[in-house]
């Protein structure tokens, strides 16, 4: 059964120095909450996998949470670089990261084998490709019946996977709705999972085949209204996309950056506190 | 007549007459996803769109600013699992037309997104590979669509992150890769196919108004030119009109056209 | 685009002596209705797939339409034997029948596999059993990474798969709701796809994340009210369970089940026939 | 006092009781569908009921027939692919118990359901595997439940299904799967454990009035009995009203008491 209890708690208990973390979400229900709080408790050498890192990771990355990076795809959507993740890769700011990098169709799948219990997934990938000679993660094996080489790729276990989600009762059942992702797959792959809502409600009116995590496959339910800000929740409020393009100068530079987190995540004691404070200088300009 | 238009709307335009109608097309952010949405709204209404964040049979009335963007789910016949986009969707099979974007290519059409210069000691890290390696393997045929310079198209890729024709000729079809490859490379001067045999891309048509010298400065290697070369029929008012009405509402829903990036 | 027809021409097009055919729905929606029509039309040497062989396989059994079967679970749910796959099995009646035997996550793994475009699936299964020893195509191979021993199985890859669903739309979109079973995977795993219906509705009225088969992945749909009794089809009718007890005593002997089939299936033009001439059956008794 | 009950009740009784509230358990069709119901109707109300169809947290009033009947979907926390059931709920881990059915067990806690006699020339053949080989091979632990006698609990089985203790001692552990075997079988006369070391199936508790000797009749190799053989508690009051209430409601929606297959 999972806890239903504050994301600080969650966070506390269930993230530990030197863990191997996925914040999944696809564009829509990025847990940046998450990514706030585990700043705000500076965490430290973290492996952050993720196939998009977009801002939640190039916060953390930027804040010194990290030491590697597992990723298929790493950029501002629509607006352009990641600057701390490639200061970081780039510079060794504020601390050197290792990147291993895949593809889209190779984490999606690595992320399906973990759920499932296995070591290790199979695709069609990579022929031709050069990722395989600079990740020697990704292996090639014959099928058994066909002779056909295929690629062979490790399966992701995360230590704790957080997501974010619209909806959970008050037993801790949860459900997702719109782009999916591979948040299920993410929360089933990892030993821990931790699962921020926009809100606690008495009944999930869930159609039968939605997408439900069970409580008891959750290790912890924290409602954050508002979690998965400047990302979207369906049904609840869209992207701000003004947010994303904000965010370019502010990572742009070292110390833009660095005020921008002591005063905006170091500065503030939850999310709640973040966003009043963001809608007031959103205001004030 | 028509009136003026510029050498992006050309791009964009002789792009989107490549999507025949009800073709299933694995669309990237940005300009394919330009291109494919106006061939939805033009010549091909039934093309089915396939974003990789899962929405299959999407029907945007805005250019979407993520790969994820809500309207993608909302105009969806089916939103599914990212995990099932690649593994049922794409690598089954049933993909007609990857439609991607680069930040180089070469003349094999094969496509670098990672980085550049090395891989260890990057001059500019670039976003990385995204879907683009397994849509490039496996959708049945591949379009490009990128806008041409001397630092787009070269001659050797630092990277080679989604593979085209390989090193050319039949090394393709040697890898064992299931689909065809790339079969147009649709930038803002000209249309690139490859030839025959050596699966070299040539110009096969230029643009209204461009001459070869302008490819030949824009291109990193020695291009060359089909024995006939064609000339890109004009945007016709239909796809203007349509184009720029989905870009002003693009910009009145976003603040902003859609990434091109 | 899917076409919609009637289910004669689309078996009378898309069926051929000899293919490999799968009817799936897992206890809900089997598609009885095409078993008939199947039969009827006297297709010959079909390799059946399906992994509850159920009262339809028995059926096409015994009616002289396979040459091999390839299941995982052979009984009549509930009740008991069924009787014209043993008898087929045992004594080679019609005629002899090849059997092919795997697991229930062996095969849901290879329709996955098939419908993922991958000539095999690779699960943690069989280790201690002996059914590899009778099945040679459950092979063994060791993850490239932990060198855990896993089994290989080849994914089904039907000719034509036939299924059951409750509605599709004027394009010929698809929806399936309630018990999913291993239908889309099947669908997606064929060459050709049948899809029988419910009902042929302006407006699917899907939730965003329902379990819709697109109608440019499908062959053809047809509509046939209550096409899947004596299964169920959710939202429309329940379960026949009497029709399951009755089966036995009619399967059980050669003749009986001879004269029946004559009876009802073959003296039959079509399944609102053979429904009518059923139930008036029924209210006779 | 108790009233009269029959060693059938008896037998799902006691199997009912080995299911602890909130345990997460994959049920089998017929008797272990019958047991795990009732422990969820009376001492686990959490007990989290997984069918191989595809339904996770089924809550059923009456006794599913099949395996995928429409109540189960109904009354389910989520309705997920047979496939995902077997993939990320089971093969993921999950299961806290896996609870079987059998046609034959021997005395290690394997189990045939495929044929008596030759495999090729069947004296009998069963219904096959369904999901009991990863059942009996993930499940973290798996409970047993069938009629005791001669014909049931053989020496040796003409077909190994679904392995339980192998050929004993630390034969499953070196098999390298992942749960630990069958912890229990539940007749209707007794119940069964795995003998530390050995993991021989020995009686550790007969139910009510049964003798050591109906018990030596009633299986096929040569069992044996542990030190302390307890007496099986006889069903509670609430037990038998809750079996019975179950029973009888199964009987007026399907016309049947539920399929003991």
């Amino acid at each position: 059964m999972a806890e239903l209890i504050s994301l600080r708690e969650a966070v506390q208990r269930f993230v530990n120095d030197g863990d191997t973390v996925a914040l999944e979400g696809f564009t829509h229900l990025i847990p940046t909450a998450a990514s706030h709080e585990i700043i705000r408790q500076g965490k430290k050498d973290l492996t952050l996998v993720r196939m998009t890192p977009d801002l939640v990771y190039d916060l953390m990355i930027g804040a010194g949470c990290a030491k590697k990076l597992i990723f298929s795809w790493g950029g501002n959507p629509g607006v352009g670089s990641l600057h701390r993740l490639r200061d970081a890769v780039e510079k060794g700011w504020p601390q050197p990261l290792e990147i291993e990098e895949h593809s889209h169709a190779d984490l999606a799948n690595a992320y399906v084998a973990g759920a499932s219990g296995l070591p290790f997934a199979v695709l069609r990938a990579y022929l031709g490709s050069d990722l395989p000679k600079v990740n020697p993660l990704i292996k090639f094996i014959d099928c058994p019946f066909t002779g056909e080489r295929l690629a062979a790729v490790p399966s992701v276990r995360p230590d704790v996977t957080v997501i974010h989600a619209q909806k959970a009762d008050r037993k801790g059942n949860v459900l997702i709705q719109g782009i999916l992702g591979v948040q299920k797959e993410a929360a089933l792959a990892a030993r821990r999972s931790i699962v921020t809502v926009e809100e606690i409600v008495d009944d999930l009116q869930a159609p039968m085949n939605a997408c439900v995590l069970p409580t008891w496959a959750v290790t912890a339910v924290c409602e954050v209204p508002r979690g998965a800000h400047p990302s979207y929740a369906h049904g609840y409020y869209e992207r701000d996309n003004r947010f994303y393009q904000d965010w370019d100068p502010i990572a742009r530079d070292r110390e833009s950056f660095n005020a921008w987190i002591d005063e905006y995540i170091r500065g503030t004691s939850d999310f709640n506190e973040f966003q009043q404070k963001l809608a007031a200088a959103q205001e004030a300009k | 007549m028509m009136g003026s238009y510029s050498t992006n709307e050309m791009m964009t335009v002789a792009a989107s007459r490549r999507l025949g109608n009800g073709s299933v097309c694995f669309v990237g952010i940005g300009l394919p996803s330009k291109a494919a949405n106006l061939a939805r709204l033009t010549h091909a209404p039934d093309v089915v769109l396939i974003y990789e964040s899962g929405p299959i049979g999407a029907k945007p009335s805005v250019l979407p600013l993520s790969i994820g963007d809500g309207e993608l789910a909302e105009t969806a016949d089916t939103v599914v699992p990212t995990g099932e986009i690649f593994r049922y969707w794409l690598q089954g099979g049933r993909i007609d037309v990857g439609f991607l974007g680069a930040a180089q290519v070469d003349k094999f059409g094969n496509i670098n997104t990672t980085v550049i210069g090395d891989y260890h000691q990057p001059k500019v890290r670039l976003p990385g590979a995204g879907g683009a390696p397994e849509i490039a393997g496996s959708a049945k045929q591949v379009l490009i669509i990128l806008k041409q310079s001397h630092r787009t198209f070269v001659d050797k890729l630092a990277f080679i992150t989604s593979v085209g024709h390989a090193e050319g000729g039949d090394a393709r079809k040697r890898l064992g890769l299931p689909g065809a490859g790339p079969v147009g490379i649709i930038t803002d001067l000209c249309i690139m196919e490859p030839e025959a045999g050596s699966n070299e891309f040539v110009v096969t048509s230029l643009h209204p108004g461009i001459t070869r010298e302008q490819v030949i400065e824009a291109t990193g290697w020695a291009i060359r030119f089909a024995d006939n070369v064609q000339t890109t029929a004009e945007p016709t008012e239909a796809e203007l009109v349509a184009l720029r009405d989905l870009e002003a509402r693009t910009a009145a829903a976003h603040g902003q056209k859609g990434s091109d990036e």
